[in-house]
């Protein structure tokens, strides 16, 4: 028996992922060991605090790529590849984890569902997440992408009193078996017509038949694409979603569209766009379809939705289209956009389904809109944040959302897409339909209002709330006025693919 | 050509007037913001004293402005978006700076004028904000920046008419604002188009209008797409028909300020850009398609009149008679002569002045009466004598009378546009007859005739009122006898436009309309 | 400093009483507002005879001065002063115009007394001075134009004056809204010059008269057409001539100043101003000119005949003279235009006013029916008006006649058909003068004498009556045809018309039979009036005064069933059906689609989690489809 | 001779199939989830052959990854499964469709 | 080996992989059209056996092992396991779905991805990859070795993060199986 070399690891390379898990870990061993209920909000710091360390991971990797000998590389046997577009969707993620982390604070105390374990599963979940965003091979992409799934399909049914959260957790559940069934698939009909998994393998395989027409290849392509659309929420893979969001607790609903949409697009982006890259003729099409039908899709159910979960959900299909916008520019600028886009959605995102989470009240129950008429005027802050957010989606300028569809279709344009840059600006057009309609109705005075001295129920917003929006609508402003130091973080993460 | 033009200007250096007008504002607008709700008084205070402080600094904008220079002066320029080659780019020239100029008049005098009921800390922020991109986007040089404050304006107005508006607001504020981002989904991807190709021929990525405009680098069928996708933008913001309908709804809705700024400046956005960027940018397809805008144009100057004629509501009335200027203004865009275009830039003026003060007056006599019917409104002149004669003196302005402003634009519109389009020409001069027909048969309705009770008890105007009309009635008749200082002004920058569009095009002008030589 | 430099005061004086009424007048009050505004029409009138007088010292050929003060509309080659132009014919029109204009100032602070708005009659009446006085002096077709429309907007202020009478402020629209049809020509016009000459100057090194040869005579025909319709509306020729009748609800003052005298005179001003232009164009333009100023002499005379309110006698008498100077016109006799349009002003003002005085002596009364015998009650007005009468009747010696002699001869000279419209005309004009005066002043007292108690006016508005019945009388004088020496006003006129006047020559034979046939018209229309209507009562006539003449051919109906019914339709089809229905039906109907189409999608969101694995599983077969067509079957 | 690769593969392609119509036919959602599996199933048996013929270890150890996770997500599946039907009589997929529209 | 040897494999193997796959699709017919869950839990089972029966005929012997135990062991086990615990082994009614299109429309979809799987790969061969990219599958040595040699070293990675899934799955498990606690009145907000 041939004993077993093991590869040289060098663990830091999996730094911000390690910071996740052993963060998770440290938690669970607690609450197991002490049975001592910690202080109110520990749970929170101590995540956020991992989702810091994990940041500043990240960070410290980022600037190693400077010092030599620590360029972008692949590591872990060529497993996964440690370059500034991982690091970017590091970054991205453990942002996700920290907001989430502090709207699941109050949330969960709300709704008496606390506990270690939403913490728990959020870390894991990232991981999964960022585990995606730095694979070099499809298998670990697969594992990834489970493991970040997986975790979701209990944080969405995490509500148990609350049978909407069960019914998500099992359409989410069912459809994304189904769902990663056609992925697995995919990637054995790659696998088979490549001779491998790995990612850099595939790209020189393809690198030397180029001229080949490889049906199997395209056949598995199409079903990884099946994948990763499904779960960025890609028309006409894009069924889970509404239900998901609205059924899901908030702060999770949060999370998934935050963390996991760009997990999901960090895999897609990088496997398209870089290990693809030579058969992008052949998968363009198939983009540029897609994105089409999500921008049209989602601005247009969006448009008559009534329940504000349900209309951000579809309105994230829309911005999937987006980011795909850029993907099909399959150009330097196109994914450097895309990439700011999902930056510039986590906050925005995560920000909005904060206020929904206030708005929501006790049971998780208040999101149809009718909740938010007279908000203006019983929470002016509040429905000033909300107000930026909305109009951050609907892409305003000095917004981050303007920016970041400037961003995606610049690139497009630059690639020639002329239909598609048109048809996404038209699509922007309907989409702000609904986010002026929530807008209004928060302006717009309740029932009851008129009269001067009847005295609304209370609307609290506890402090990690607060925190949450603060930095949302913050980064949303900066990142549209100022957007320049953003805007490189973006093109230098391409840049060190 | 422009290098010389710059450096000709020379200001540059020094205190950044420009960015000071577009930033002081927006500075407002969080000082507003800062201060406590209740305190109504003080707030509507700080916002007046800001946006005085504005016009001040435009008035400071004009005196230094060196006349007789054609290029843009006052250039600042600091990177913004180095990846795409954003600038912030501000300058002015002759056509921009009176423009600056009527956005720091009407402001103040919006803030001063209608006060508003409920909230007043929103909307004094919300109309600093407004002003701050209206100046913004005349002061643009970079189309991004341009985009940008094109496309921000929407926000603070859609938030006016939302909430301060009148009973069909929330219809009207959504269209206004979602038929003009339709027009600017056209603009954004026809400008990245621009700004790709220009890359491509010359290596350089910019959004720097005069980099642009100066090296002319499209084909020619792409140039006219690309005029097309600009002229939709500008054509649904002017509005020129038959992309209108938004106006009358938004107009008629919103609330007094919000109509005044709304046709006093917001629509000059779209007659701006035409000018800046789809003559500037598109010189040969400009000439080319000119005849198609010439059309609408001319279709508008009489359709809005007609339309206007038999509207019910006043407010609505003056909404369609604005169709009808704008279709001089655009008229006179695209005809291509000293005149025309000149009379052109004046008009924008005219019209900001003596329909913004239309506004004023029709939103006195619904201060005063509660509806904007003309069939209850009657013999208003008996209760209030001077509100019917400064009515009487802005209808007349705005019907183009000689000796008041509006007359100056629209015949120099006209006499330039007779000169190369003779029949687009005399089909608009009727609309001069029909302007009479509408402006005085309302006038008649509302102001003559003997009041009934509820109309013979209003009062007159008071003196706060009489404050805030002082200045348009001056101007009216100022510019209107006397434009020669502001005609000076725009003249030259105005020639330097027409000798690019024939540098870059086959079109010559005609030697009648040329400057005289030694002239 | 030369004296004709100060010509900008003769339209300054009146701007400043203009300026300070509006600043004042409510304080000044009655009186004082009056006689402020009379005094600054006043000195304007000294100040033009000051300039006449100087203008006469000068040899014939240096007659032309001009005052620049600014530029006012400075555009690349397009340059435009406001600038003075003092010639014989600008003088001979300030003068007039100042001069009845100081008379009618005086007459109106009498008879305004009382009224509530005083003060503001008196700055329109000044602010219109002005402008008329810009309309003559300017030195180019702009600022004329100014005037122009300046002096339309004073008409519709002062027209519409009694504001809360609905007709006035239906009048007052209806008169602004169809001086703008005419107004439209006039502009269209400039723009053809400006394309010709690169200017609107009227003399100088570039004018527009000065280079007129130039012109393609179809070019000219043109500009002259356009102008002439610019001249139809102002004054009042057919079709746009219903705005004049009409006009008379304003104060009489004002009819008498602005819709008699001066204004509407500005038409004729024009043309003539414009002779060189005319010499250029096609006779066949002349033509035209000439048949419309007969067509409407006919016309309102026939029309005049059967009026019974004592101001639309006068108003369609205005028509109808106004049309005799617009034949003159076509027939190039420019002198005998001018010369009748001031007689006009004389006898028309002076005929005006006197209604006016019976208005204000039988407090408002206008029906001629329930006047009668007057005479007595009214002894200067009367002998004043009996002056009028005489001469709007063409009876030699008065003014009257020769203005009318020297127009009937230029359109002999025309066509003898022209001629034959003239006489006729004439004989009508004597006829409905004498028919209002035997119904006026004559006959029993047909109002009710119990209560009305009719009165003479006082004298400041009997003097001007005075002066006027003088200057009727002796009219004649300006240009009597006995002597070449004596044709005072057309040597003095001559280097306005340049060389393109023709000139008319008649033997003294054919022109003083011309004359005798006038006079004998004249005589015949008095005759037949006095046979008919003098002291009898009007019932017995109702033969003559068929109801198509007294609703004026119908011609009011027609186009209001024109503008009224299809023009109407016309707006509110495009306001309601097209604007609303299809432009912003349209609009909404994408905003619709939009909803409906996310209505219909929302559908497939069924809730079934198989629906939804189904919508993946028809994505996957998609993805795979295309893909196959890519690789090929 | 040994049977032809593609034999398998066709094998798997249908069980793949048959796994996914069941799927979509299927009320019970814990029949749905053995139907999963039988596509997961087919995907193996896929790899197993591609491993076979690239002479590919590979291959086979993602099949082996595949098995780990085909196990995590029955736990979890059937763990949601069980919070939601505990309280329902039958396991039927169709008896959830309150979110929808 | 001599040449009868290779044909009596070979036909040996011919017939394995008919028996199996015969198996193999009766059970997958099984699962999805038994009225009984229970049923269908023992219709799987009989899948994976002929599953593993393959993957022994292809020379991964752990793999095949690996399914027996896991699959057939443990994972069936558990589904027939939760099918008592929330008693839904009544039967299911097959002859009509409630969703009208549903079941054509998921045969018909069903065919098509079949077929069109098919058609690509005839456009050229299934397996057109490099061969051993990551070390030798079929050649001499212990399958079991082989495999753990690849896992321990090339997909080590991977390896780790099954441990991350496990976990996930147990406190899954865990928080999902839990009754939740009843709620309490007063509310620190």
């Amino acid at each position: 028996m041939n004993p077993i070399a093991f590869p040289n690891v060098e663990y830091s390379d999996i730094g911000p992922i390690l910071a996740l898990v052993a963060g998770a870990m440290a938690l669970l061993t607690y609450a197991s060991l002490v049975r001592k209920k910690p202080p109110k909000g520990a749970y929170a710091l101590f995540t956020v605090c991992t989702a810091g360390a994990s940041l500043a991971s990240s960070a410290w990797l980022w600037n190693r790529f400077d010092e030599r000998g620590h360029a972008p590389h692949f590591a872990f046997s060529n497993m996964i590849s440690v370059d500034g577009f991982a690091v970017f969707f590091f970054v991205v993620v453990a942002i996700a984890v920290a907001l989430a982390a502090l709207l699941g604070d109050s949330y969960l105390r709300r709704e008496q569902l606390d506990g270690p374990e939403y913490y728990v599963l959020v870390l894991l979940s990232a991981a999964g997440g960022m585990l995606m965003a730095a694979a070099n091979d499809l298998i670990v992409i697969f594992l990834g992408l489970e493991t970040l799934s997986i975790a979701l399909f209990v944080l969405a049914g995490f509500h148990r009193r609350r049978s909407e959260s069960g019914e998500a957790a099992m359409k989410y559940f069912v459809l994304s078996a189904f769902s990663s069934a056609f992925l697995l698939y995919g990637i054995a009909l790659v696998y088979g017509s490549t001779g491998t998994t790995n990612l850099a393998g595939i790209a020189q395989w393809l690198a030397a038949n180029v001229a080949v027409t490889n049906g199997v290849l395209m056949g598995g392509l199409a079903l990884l694409l099946v994948g990763f659309g499904f779960k960025v929420a890609a028309v006409p893979f894009h069924t889970w979603t509404p239900d998901v969001y609205q059924g899901s607790p908030t702060p999770v609903t949060a999370f998934m569209a935050g963390a996991s949409k760009a997990a999901g697009f960090a895999a897609l982006l990088r496997v398209f766009f870089s290990t693809f890259h030579v058969m992008r003729l052949d998968w363009k099409p198939l983009i540029w379809a897609l994105a089409v039908a999500s921008l049209l899709v989602g601005s247009l159910i969006a448009i008559v939705q009534t329940d504000i979960k349900r209309m951000l959900a579809y309105s994230s299909i829309s911005h999937a289209g987006y980011v795909l916008v850029g993907l099909q520019a399959a150009n330097n600028r196109g994914i450097a956009g895309a990439l700011f886009y999902l930056l510039a959605y986590t906050f925005m995102v995560i920000g909005s389904f904060a206020i929904a989470t206030v708005v929501g009240r006790r049971g998780d129950a208040e999101h149809s809109l009718d909740a938010y008429k007279g908000l203006a005027r019983r929470r002016p802050a509040l429905a000033f944040g909300f107000t930026v957010l909305l109009l951050a989606q609907a892409g305003v300028p000095l917004t981050s959302g303007f920016l970041a569809k400037f961003y995606v279709i610049s690139a497009a344009v630059q690639s020639r897409s002329y239909a598609l840059a048109l048809i996404a600006m038209l699509a922007a057009v309907i989409a702000a339909f609904f986010y002026l309609r929530v807008i209004l109705t928060m302006f717009s005075p309740a029932e009851g209002d008129d009269d001067e001295s009847a005295v609304p129920a209370p609307l609290p917003v506890p402090f990690g709330v607060g925190l949450v929006l603060v930095s949302a609508v913050g980064f949303t402003l900066l990142a549209g006025i100022l957007p320049s130091v953003f805007i490189e973080f973006a093109r230098n993460a391409t840049l060190l693919f | 050509m422009i290098a010389a033009a710059i450096a000709e200007s020379g200001s540059g250096a020094g205190f950044p007037l420009l960015s000071a007008l577009v930033l002081l504002p927006a500075v407002g607008a969080v000082a507003v913001a800062l201060i406590p709700k209740t305190q109504e008084q003080v707030i509507r205070l700080v916002g007046f004293l800001f946006s005085l402080a504005t016009a001040a600094l435009a008035a400071l904008l004009v005196i230094n402005f060196k006349k007789g220079a054609a290029g843009f002066q006052f250039l600042e320029s600091y990177d913004w978006i180095k990846d795409f080659g954003v600038a912030w780019k501000l300058g002015v020239d002759g056509i921009s700076l009176w423009l600056v100029a009527l956005s720091g008049l009407l402001f103040p005098l919006a803030l001063a004028g209608p006060v508003v009921k409920k909230n007043a800390k929103n909307y004094v922020a919300w109309m600093l904000l407004l002003e701050a991109g209206c100046i913004g986007v005349f002061l643009a040089l970079d189309l991004l920046v341009f985009f940008v404050f094109f496309e921000i304006v929407l926000v603070p107005m859609y938030f006016l008419i939302a909430g301060w508006g009148y009973a069909n607001r929330t219809y009207a504020s959504m269209k206004f604002f979602l038929y003009t981002l339709f027009g600017s989904a056209f603009l954004l991807v026809s400008m990245l188009v621009l700004v790709f190709l220009h890359q491509k021929a010359t290596g350089e990525l910019t959004f720097d209008v005069v980099k642009l405009a100066e090296t002319q680098t499209l084909a020619t069928s792409t140039a006219r797409w690309l005029f097309l996708g600009f002229a939709i933008a500008f054509a649904v913001k002017v509005p020129l028909f038959p992309l209108h309908t938004w106006l009358p709804d938004a107009h008629t809705e919103a609330p007094t300020a919000g109509s005044v700024i709304l046709a006093g400046v917001m629509l000059k956005l779209g007659t701006y850009g035409l000018l800046r960027f789809g003559l500037y940018l598109f010189p040969q397809a400009a000439v080319d398609l000119g005849p198609v805008l010439l059309t609408l144009a001319t279709i508008g100057i009489v359709y809005g009149a007609v339309v206007a004629a038999v509207q019910k509501d006043l407010k609505r009335l003056v909404a369609y008679s604005s169709v009808a200027h704008l279709g001089f203004i655009v008229l006179g865009t695209f005809a291509f002569t000293n005149q025309a275009i000149t009379g052109s830039v004046l008009q924008m003026v005219n019209h900001g002045i003596s329909t913004g003060a239309l506004f004023f007056l029709v939103g006195m006599i619904y201060e005063r009466r509660h509806t904007r019917e003309i069939a209850e409104l009657r013999g208003l002149q008996k209760p209030a004598p001077i509100l019917a004669a400064v009515f009487t003196v802005v209808m007349l302005s705005s019907l183009g009378l000689p000796g008041l402003n509006g007359f100056v634009g629209e015949f120099l519109v006209l006499l330039g546009t007779f000169v190369t389009h003779r029949w687009w020409a005399v089909v608009s001069a009727t609309g001069v007859i029909l302007a009479a027909v509408y402006l005085l048969w309302a006038y008649q309705r509302v102001f003559h005739g003997e009041p009934d009770e509820a109309n013979a008890s209003i009062p007159d105007m008071s003196w706060r009122e009489r404050a805030v009309m002082a200045p348009l009635i001056v101007l009216i008749v100022f510019l209107g006898v006397y434009p020669k200082p502001v005609l000076d002004r725009i003249e030259p920058s105005v020639t330097r436009l027409i000798t690019h569009v024939e540098d870059h095009s086959d079109y010559r002008q005609p030697t009648v309309t040329r400057e005289v030589a030694g002239g | 400093m030369d004296v004709l430099d100060t010509a900008w005061l003769v339209p300054a004086l009146p701007l400043a009483g203009f300026l300070v009424l509006l600043a004042a007048g409510r304080k000044l009050g009655e009186p004082l507002a009056g006689w402020l505004a009379t005094t600054a029409i006043g000195g304007a009138f000294v100040t033009t005879v000051v300039l006449f007088a100087k203008l006469v010292s000068l040899p014939g050929e240096e007659r032309r001065h001009v005052v620049r003060l600014f530029t006012w509309l400075p555009v690349a080659g397009f340059h435009v002063d406001v600038a003075f132009l003092l010639d014989p014919l600008s003088i001979t029109m300030a003068l007039f115009v100042t001069g009845i204009g100081t008379l009618i100032h005086l007459y109106s602070i009498g008879y305004m007394h009382g009224d509530e708005h005083y003060p503001r009659f008196f700055l329109y009446l000044n602010l219109f001075a002005f402008s008329m006085l810009v309309l003559v002096l300017a030195d180019n077709f702009l600022l004329s134009f100014l005037g122009w429309e300046g002096v339309g907007a004073c008409s519709y202020f002062l027209i519409s004056f009694w504001f809360t009478r609905e007709t006035a402020a239906v009048a007052g629209k209806k008169a602004f809204v169809t001086n703008r049809i005419g107004d439209f020509g006039f502009m269209v016009a400039m723009f053809l010059m400006f394309g010709a000459f690169g200017t609107l100057n009227y003399w100088g090194a570039n004018g527009v008269f000065e280079r007129a040869g130039e012109l393609p005579a179809y070019t000219a025909s043109a500009i002259v057409l356009l102008l002439f319709l610019g001249a139809c509306g102002k004054s009042a020729q057919l079709p746009l001539y219903v705005w004049l009748p009409d006009a008379m609800e304003g104060p009489t003052p004002v009819s008498a100043l602005i819709h008699a005298a001066t204004m509407v005179t500005a038409g004729v001003y024009l043309l003539c101003r414009c002779a060189p232009l005319l010499g250029v164009a096609d006779p066949a333009v002349m033509t035209v000119i000439a048949v419309i100023g007969a067509a409407t002499a006919l016309f309102a005379a026939t029309v005049a005949c059967a009026q019974d309110d004592i101001k639309k006698v006068l108003a369609y008498s205005t028509v109808s003279q106004l049309g005799y100077m617009v034949l003159a016109v076509g027939s190039g006799a420019y002198v005998a235009a001018i010369f009748h349009m001031v007689t006009h002003a004389f006898f028309k003002a002076l005929l005006f006013l006197g209604a006016g005085s019976v208005i204000h002596g039988l407090h408002g009364e206008q029906d001629m029916k329930r006047m009668g015998g007057l005479r007595k009650w009214m002894p200067i007005t009367w002998a004043t008006f009996m002056v009028g009468w005489l001469a709007i009747s063409g009876v030699p010696p008065l003014a009257g006649f020769w203005s009318k002699d020297e127009i009937l001869a230029g359109a002999w000279s025309k066509n003898p058909a022209l001629w034959a419209v003239g006489a006729l005309v004439a004989l009508l004009t004597a006829y409905y003068m004498s028919r209002q005066v035997f119904l006026v002043f004559y006959g029993e007292s047909r109002f009710d004498d119990e209560h009305t108690k009719p009165h003479e006016s006082p004298w400041t508005m009997t003097l001007p009556l005075v002066v006027l019945a003088g200057l009727a009388a002796v009219g004649g004088l300006l240009n009597l045809p006995v002597l070449k020496r004596t044709l005072f006003l057309e040597h003095w006129l001559e280097p306005s018309f340049g060389p393109a006047v023709e000139h008319h020559v008649l033997e003294s034979g054919a022109k003083i039979g011309l004359g005798a046939v006038a006079g004998v018209a004249a005589i015949a229309g008095i005759a037949i009036a006095y046979r008919f209507w003098f002291r009898r009562r009007p019932e017995e006539n109702e033969a003559l005064e068929p109801a198509i003449l007294e609703r004026a051919w119908r011609v009011d109906e027609g186009y209001a069933a024109l503008v009224g019914g299809p023009g109407r339709m016309a707006a509110m089809w495009s306001a309601f059906t097209v604007d609303k229905g299809i432009i912003d039906g349209a609009v909404n109907g994408v905003a619709t689609l939009a909803r409906e189409s996310g209505q219909r999608l929302r559908r497939v969101q069924t809730g079934y989690v198989r629906n939804y694995a189904l919508g993946l599983a028809a994505g996957v077969v998609l993805l795979l489809a295309w893909t196959v067509l890519r690789v090929g079957l | 001779m040994t049977v032809d690769g593609s034999w398998y593969l066709i094998l798997g392609a249908v069980l793949f199939t048959i796994g996914a119509v069941g799927l979509l036919i299927r009320r019970n959602v814990l029949v749905m989830f053995m139907c999963v599996e039988l596509m997961l199933n087919a995907v193996n048996l896929t790899f197993v052959t591609f491993a076979r013929m690239l002479n590919d270890i590979g291959g086979q150890v993602v099949v082996f990854f595949v098995l780990v996770v085909a196990a995590a997500e029955v736990v979890v599946g059937l763990g949601i499964i069980v919070s939601i039907f505990r309280r329902r009589a039958g396991a039927t997929a169709d008896d959830l469709h309150i979110l929808k529209g | 080996m001599s040449g009868t040897v290779l044909a009596t494999v070979g036909r040996v193997d011919f017939g394995v992989f008919v028996v199996s796959a015969v198996i193999i699709l009766a059970g997958a017919f099984g699962v999805i059209l038994a009225r009984n869950p229970v049923h269908s839990a023992l219709m799987l089972v009989m899948t994976l056996f002929g599953v593993a029966v393959l993957f022994v005929a292809q020379e991964a012997h752990f793999l095949a092992a690996v399914q027996v135990i896991v699959y057939a062991g443990a994972i069936v086990v558990l589904f027939l396991f939760v099918i008592m615990l929330i008693g839904v082994d009544r039967e299911e009614d097959l002859e009509a779905d409630p969703l009208p299109a549903q079941r054509p429309l998921a045969a018909g979809l069903g065919v098509l991805i079949f077929f069109l799987v098919m058609i690509l790969a005839r456009a050229n061969n299934w397996a057109t990859g490099r061969p051993s990219a990551r070390g030798v599958a079929n050649g001499p040595g212990e399958n079991v070795e082989k495999l753990g040699h690849s896992i321990f070293t090339t997909f080590l990675l991977p390896f780790e993060v099954t441990a991350v899934l496990l976990v996930i799955a147990v406190v899954g498990a865990v928080v999902l199986a839990r009754r939740p606690p009843r709620l309490r009145d007063e509310v620190e907000e």
